[in-house]
């Protein structure tokens, strides 16, 4: 079964789907769409990330974390921090009772910045906290969690359940964290105004190559031993310990990766869409990035991206002509998928596209 | 070409382009009605005999229960001032978005509206959350939004007219009136934990504390929090004469639930609870008879005695049926597009920047809830009142304020 | 924060607080069980139980009105009415639910996650349709919205009685069911061992579909009896989600007295610790101690040491 | 008696408890170098707890398992098998989704931990080693296939060559030759004849035939205990045996 999915993508054709997606994402699409609809695009692919990281911790190593939104959210957050100090310079922020630190902590009293958020001033600072925080964070549970051997069913519900304390900590403690409203109103990024259409068409144009940069890192791991070794766990975990390995590291590991794929996705996020709030970290979006990791197709790194970006596009279409319909829709489509489509659109595009472009392709190559 | 690199350089073309097409059929429509062009000069979507508007609110997640009547209200006023005429002679036509109870949905959804739908105005928006993220995406794209809901105030947008109340105005006559009518002396704050009651409970204990008088407990459950028993008995604990109280949404069906059945009977008034959340509109899920004897501080309730409000309640049960009902939101967002409507016609121009300037000081004599005026601040003038629940859901109105309160975004003293 | 009070003010309070703390048990417990049931015997994830139980309020709602409307002299005890309708409208669902969704994805434990998640999108925006935006009112019968005096200061509210009263019946029931039942044992049988049920002649997939249907219904009973408590709308359901999940799981899954204990240490230390600090600090910090436990002991708090 | 260090393997008072139910009690036993031991016993006596007690699968109640002098009970068990001890299991297990050669390529004892596991390549000394063990193990044709492919003997084939690319001193295993047939059993026990060379090798059997045609020395397991030990003749004239296997 996976068998055959391994062998098709020969490296070569790793590199044709590799620049077709390119070029949709760095051609086509900007072409096609205004910036307002390529920004919202930008913003579906900041979601890609998470797939991204999805495909390889639940579709090859079978750990599926209900808690991508944690990631997600950690990595939003460090970039709002940043940009929130710096649209709260004293200049910008006069009529407060205290200039200088963000509005929302201004709102509840606070006369000081918190000594964790000192560090955020820095870019560098923040760019390592987006690798390493979640990094150590996901290192924390996975260490916690794959050591004992807690996994399948129970792993995904002890991530629901810390998505849900995070979210209840992010909104209760809102003069640390802006609370329920997140960290809003950031303009610019060491000057630069991130919200101009120009920023836009530049952000997006980073978060494109950034997302295919990490699908290469991604399709790298996928390949490597790494990769075989964790479809072997799927297919007998105690041959694999039986064979010499620590199994939980392997697992911590590339739990690991996927929440610094989600991080980088969630500073993305902020960076386009101008906010962070903790609608983004609960429950409910983590189980979505999910769909969206199962609709492209739960083994397929290019299937994550096209997933992402498919079910948040009818997702964005179908309630603007039918809200009504949006839930039937979304909620028929996570059936659909588990019920018809295992394998989500890699799948189809295996057993009905492919033959047909194979055939097209070494015609027109004929030529 | 459909590519657009920044809104201005396409109002340009659209202009040159509407002028052309409105020249014909614009001399045969109505006298009144000027031409397209000269009434909108940052190209808004308007032509001779229309008027596009956007209503962004929830259908759809948590907040669409909260939401609704606010939806009802807008589209009841556009009906009405379409019946009227329109504004400037032209209809209006709304686009309606669903925010989903999402706020990445609202900015998105708000630059959906401003940006290729060109709407000259929004109403819409509800929590505070989706307002913050909505905000900014009005601020750069020079629209207006027409927020209805009572919030926290600590804001004053350009771009945002706040037809609700900010909370020194529902929070402190309140207040007031408990201490001189009942006597109130010691105070228990209960909310949901969110930016709202925090900052509402912020300003009630600064001024009970002015005031000489003692909160005696202050506490916050989740959004959605259902359990209410342990602070029920913190409550009786602390014996204060007043729960004020400031939780929201689902959770105020179970604390009111609970409450009763703790054997604290509303109608004894000991203690009293006073509410700023619980409109006529939660009521029909917490069921009236849990509620009885409640008092909720704000400034509109359904069973308010002017002929401009019978009027209204009369048309707005026309229109959506006779088991509707009409709290405190919905009547604001009622508000919305009349004042608009002025503030356009007193313009002469749908034009944005235009509006901003008349809207400081519009009057509307025909609001269901009275007489209001638009503040400088972009917040309504408009008069608190307090109301006494019944068992059949509606509210006797037993304190109004002589005057109109003065809205105070930024109160100081109480920051 | 005692010193104002006297030692009987003192005493009535923690009884009361006590008594709070049982009925937040019994919540707990009754939403728990039918999830322990499809879950711990069948290893579904049934993401949709929180749907399920407001299906059962609903059904409630509706009786509630019939009542109202055609049968004023009953209505003081309609609610033992509508529990049976709810018992059986969620049955009927949850049957339908597993023979066209749920059997086809046995042994796929992670794929029942998804497609019950996406079954309550759709019932969420069902009872939108159906019912409307709003919450709905559900009245109760005067009598089982009051509270009875023990004493002067003490007060015992009567639906936390009757929440009680219900939790307890339903909790024997269903262990008696389990245990002694024909159909109970079949159940467990199927659970052991499939394979070998099925060659001695249970129709298994008959006890799967009755296993899912009978947790549904408990949850339809749950979504009625907390009509006198919490909120009835079509959001509402979710709420109860990750409390649910987290008291099956702690008590390991398939264990019935470790369901119990675990609702019970749950709502004790929140109902304590919400005592002593804020509501949110609560519930926050009896999720991480959960949490904290179980990761220290992920067979959760009741499983048997077995040979692998 | 003994002098332990004769032994590659010294089990001790080797004691398992499951709430109570005592299924491995007091067992001890010595394997030699070069040794290939037989367990056998009726259903239920134990013999694969010995083995998930010996690789770390189930942790003893009591007792000591020393390895080449080494404490086992003590290690995790990716430890052991870096120790020098394979297993193989009941069922064949092997990871039906990738290739004969990716699953032998993966028992390779190199790139163990995460970041070898990352940077590892597939040089030429892989190659070859794999190459060899695959000759050994009669698959050398079936390099490129999926293992899911492979019929119920060839998996078990698959599975003792995954053991023996690891080169470990000590080999157990589990039913070596359950389902194969009468040709595959021969191959097989003239591959445990040939890799004993360098190891000892632990087996459990139920096919007497095939104990007897390569067995060193026979321990009998009954209810958790030893009832039995020595050649296979002596084993088999043990009334204690004759008892448990015919008496009822």
């Amino acid at each position: 079964m996976l068998q055959s999915k391994l062998r098709s993508l020969t490296p070569k054709n790793d590199v044709i789907s590799f620049l077709i997606l390119a070029a949709i994402l760095l051609v086509a699409l900007p072409l096609l769409f205004d910036i307002f609809r390529l920004n919202l695009i930008g913003k579906y692919l900041t979601f890609a990330f998470v797939a991204l990281g999805l495909v390889l911790s639940w579709g090859l190593g079978g750990i599926l974390s209900l808690g991508q939104g944690i990631f997600f959210g950690i990595g939003g957050y460090a970039m709002a921090m940043f940009l929130k100090l710096e649209a709260s310079s004293p200049e910008n922020t006069k009529i407060q009772s205290t200039p200088g630190i963000p509005d929302f902590m201004d709102w509840n009293q606070l006369t000081e910045l918190p000594w964790f958020w000192e560090p955020f001033h820095s870019l560098g600072f923040t760019i390592f906290a987006i690798f390493a925080l979640p990094a150590l964070f996901a290192y924390i549970i996975g260490a916690a969690m794959f050591k004992r051997r807690v996994g399948g069913v129970y792993f995904a519900i002890i991530t629901q359940a810390i998505a849900a304390i995070m979210t209840i900590l992010v909104i209760g403690q809102q003069g640390y964290t802006g609370g329920v409203n997140g960290i809003t109103d950031l303009r610019t990024l060491l000057g630069w105004d991130i919200r101009t259409d120009s920023a836009k068409y530049i952000l997006y144009f980073v978060n494109s190559i950034l997302l295919l940069a990490t699908l290469v890192v991604a399709q790298y791991i996928r390949k490597s031993k790494l990769g075989r070794l964790l479809v072997a766990m799927r297919d007998s975990e105690d041959r694999v310990r039986f064979s010499g390995y620590d199994v939980a590291n392997f697992k911590i590991f590339i739990f690991c990766v996927a929440g610094v794929f989600s991080a980088l996705g969630g500073a993305m996020f902020t960076l386009q869409v101008g906010f962070m709030s903790p609608s983004l970290i609960g429950i409910v979006p983590s189980i979505e990035m999910v769909i969206f990791a199962a609709v492209g197709g739960n083994l397929s790194i290019f299937g994550a991206v096209y997933g992402a970006l498919i079910v948040n596009w009818a997702k964005t279409i179908l309630s603007e002509s039918y809200p009504e319909l949006w839930l039937f829709a979304m909620g028929g489509l996570f059936i659909a998928v588990v019920l018809a489509f295992p394998k989500g659109l890699a799948g189809i595009y295996e057993s009905y596209v492919q033959p047909l472009l194979n055939k097209k392709f070494k015609s027109t190559q004929d030529k | 070409m459909k590519k657009e690199i920044s809104s201005s350089r396409l109002g340009t073309t659209r202009r040159t382009l509407l002028k052309g097409l409105a020249a014909l059929p614009a001399a045969m429509v109505l006298a009144s009605s000027s031409y397209a062009a000269d009434v909108n000069t940052t190209g808004l979507a308007v032509t001779d005999d229309t008027v596009k508007v956007g209503i962004l609110h929830s259908i759809t997640g948590t907040m669409a229960i909260s939401e609704t009547g606010s939806v009802q209200a807008e589209k009841l006023a556009i009906q009405q001032i379409n019946d009227m005429g329109g504004v400037l002679g032209r209809k209006i036509e709304y686009i309606q978005e669903d925010g989903a109870s999402d706020w990445p949905t609202f900015a998105e959804k708000s630059k959906k509206l401003l940006v290729n739908d060109k709407v000259a105005a929004v109403f819409g928006c509800w929590t505070s959350a989706s307002r913050k993220a909505a905000l900014p995406v009005f601020e750069q794209y020079n629209g207006m939004l027409f927020y209805p809901t009572f919030y926290e105030g600590l804001e004053q947008s350009p771009n945002v007219i706040y037809t609700g109340q900010e909370a020194t105005q529902q929070i402190l006559k309140g207040i007031d009136w408990a201490k001189e009518t009942k006597g109130a002396k010691k105070f228990f704050l209960l909310g949901s934990d969110y930016i709202w009651p925090r900052t509402s409970n912020k300003i009630a204990r600064k001024h009970i504390e002015k005031l000489g008088l003692k909160v005696v407990g202050e506490e916050y459950y989740p959004l959605g929090h259902t359990q209410f028993n342990s602070v029920i008995n913190k409550i009786k604990l602390k014996k204060p004469d007043v729960i004020f109280t400031t939780v929201v949404g689902g959770s105020n069906v179970a604390f009111y639930k609970q409450l009763k059945a703790a054997g604290i009977d509303l109608t004894k008034e000991k203690p009293l609870v006073l509410t700023l959340s619980v409109t006529e509109d939660e009521i029909l899920g917490i069921g009236g008879e849990n509620v009885d004897g409640l008092y909720a501080s704000m400034k509109y309730f359904q069973s308010l005695p002017n002929d401009n409000n019978k009027k209204f309640v009369a048309e707005f049960k026309k229109m959506w049926g006779e088991k509707s009902v009409i709290g405190d939101v919905t009547q604001a967002a009622y508000l919305g597009p009349w004042i608009w409507k002025a503030a356009v016609e007193k313009a002469g121009s749908f034009d944005v920047d235009a509006i901003k300037k008349t809207l400081p000081g519009i009057e509307l004599t025909t609001a269901p809830e009275g007489y209001v005026k638009v503040h400088p601040n972009h917040h309504l003038w408009s008069k608190s009142r307090i109301g006494h629940a019944k068992a059949d859901g509606t509210f006797d109105v037993v304190y109004e304020s002589k005057d109109l309160i003065e809205p105070n975004p930024f109160p100081k003293g109480y920051q | 924060m005692f010193a104002d009070y006297t030692w009987a003010e003192l005493g009535s309070i923690f009884a009361m607080q006590g008594f709070a703390g049982l009925i937040l048990f019994s919540v707990l417990l009754l939403m728990a069980l039918g999830l322990a049931i499809i879950f711990g015997q069948m290893g579904v994830i049934n993401m949709a139980h929180g749907e399920f139980m407001i299906l059962g309020a609903y059904i409630t709602y509706l009786t509630s009105n019939l009542f109202s409307t055609y049968l004023p002299d009953l209505f003081g005890i309609y609610f033992f009415i509508a529990m049976i309708f709810a018992f059986i409208g969620t049955f009927l669902l949850g049957s339908l639910v597993e023979w066209t969704l749920i059997r086809h994805l046995y042994k796929r434990p992670l794929d029942t996650l998804l497609a019950t998640w996406g079954l309550s999108l759709i019932l969420q925006q069902l009872y939108r349709t159906v019912f409307g935006p709003r919450e709905v009112g559900v009245t109760l019968p005067d009598w089982m919205m009051g509270s009875y005096a023990v004493s002067d200061s003490i007060e015992i509210p009567v639906n936390g009685m009757i929440v009680m009263v219900i939790t307890l019946v339903i909790t024997i029931g269903v262990f008696l069911f389990l245990q002694k039942s024909r159909r109970g044992k079949q159940s467990r049988a199927v659970v052991l061992n499939r394979a070998m049920a099925g060659a001695v002649g249970i129709d298994t997939a008959r006890v799967d579909r009755f296993t899912f249907a009978l947790g549904c219904g408990i949850a339809g009973i749950a979504g009625a009896t907390f009509t006198m408590i919490g909120s009835t709308g079509p959001t509402s359901g979710q709420l109860y989600i990750v409390d649910t999940f987290l008291v099956v799981v702690f008590g390991g899954a398939a264990s019935l007295l470790g369901t119990i204990a675990s609702a019970f240490s749950i709502s004790q230390a929140q109902s304590i610790m919400e005592f002593f600090m804020s509501g949110s600090m609560a519930k926050v910090l009896t999720l991480l101690t959960v949490i904290v436990i179980l990761m220290l002991r992920p067979q959760g708090l009741f499983s048997l040491k077995v040979r692998r | 008696m003994y002098q332990q260090k004769d032994f590659v393997l010294t089990i001790e008072g080797l004691t398992v408890s499951f709430d109570g139910f005592k299924a491995v009690n007091d067992v001890s036993l010595y394997i030699e170098e070069q040794e290939i031991r037989v367990i056998v016993g009726p259903n239920g006596a134990g013999k694969t707890t010995v083995l998930d007690l010996i690789c770390g699968r189930t942790k003893a109640t009591e007792g000591s398992i020393k390895f080449k002098g080494k404490e086992l009970t003590k290690l995790k068990e990716h430890e052991i098998v870096h120790a020098g001890v394979g297993r193989k299991f009941q069922n064949p297990s092997i990871y039906e989704d990738l290739t004969v050669f990716e699953n032998l390529e993966l028992s390779f004892p190199r790139g163990k931990k995460v970041w070898g596991a990352l940077t590892f390549s597939r040089d030429q000394e892989v190659i070859d080693k794999v190459n060899e063990i695959a000759s050994m193990i009669f698959l050398e044709d079936k390099l490129d296939s999926q293992a899911a492919l492979l019929s119920h003997g060839q998996k078990q084939w698959l599975e003792i060559g995954m053991l023996l690319i690891q080169d470990p001193e000590l080999l157990m295993l589990d039913e070596p030759v359950a389902g194969m047939s009468v040709s595959e059993r021969k191959q097989t026990a003239e591959l445990l004849q040939k890799i004993t060379k360098d190891r000892s090798i632990l087996v459990i059997e139920h096919d007497m035939h095939f104990v007897e045609e390569i067995a060193d020395k026979v321990t009998v397991l009954h209810q958790g205990q030893v009832l039995s030990e020595g050649s296979m003749e002596k084993v088999q004239n043990d009334p204690k045996v004759i008892e448990v296997y015919l008496g009822h």
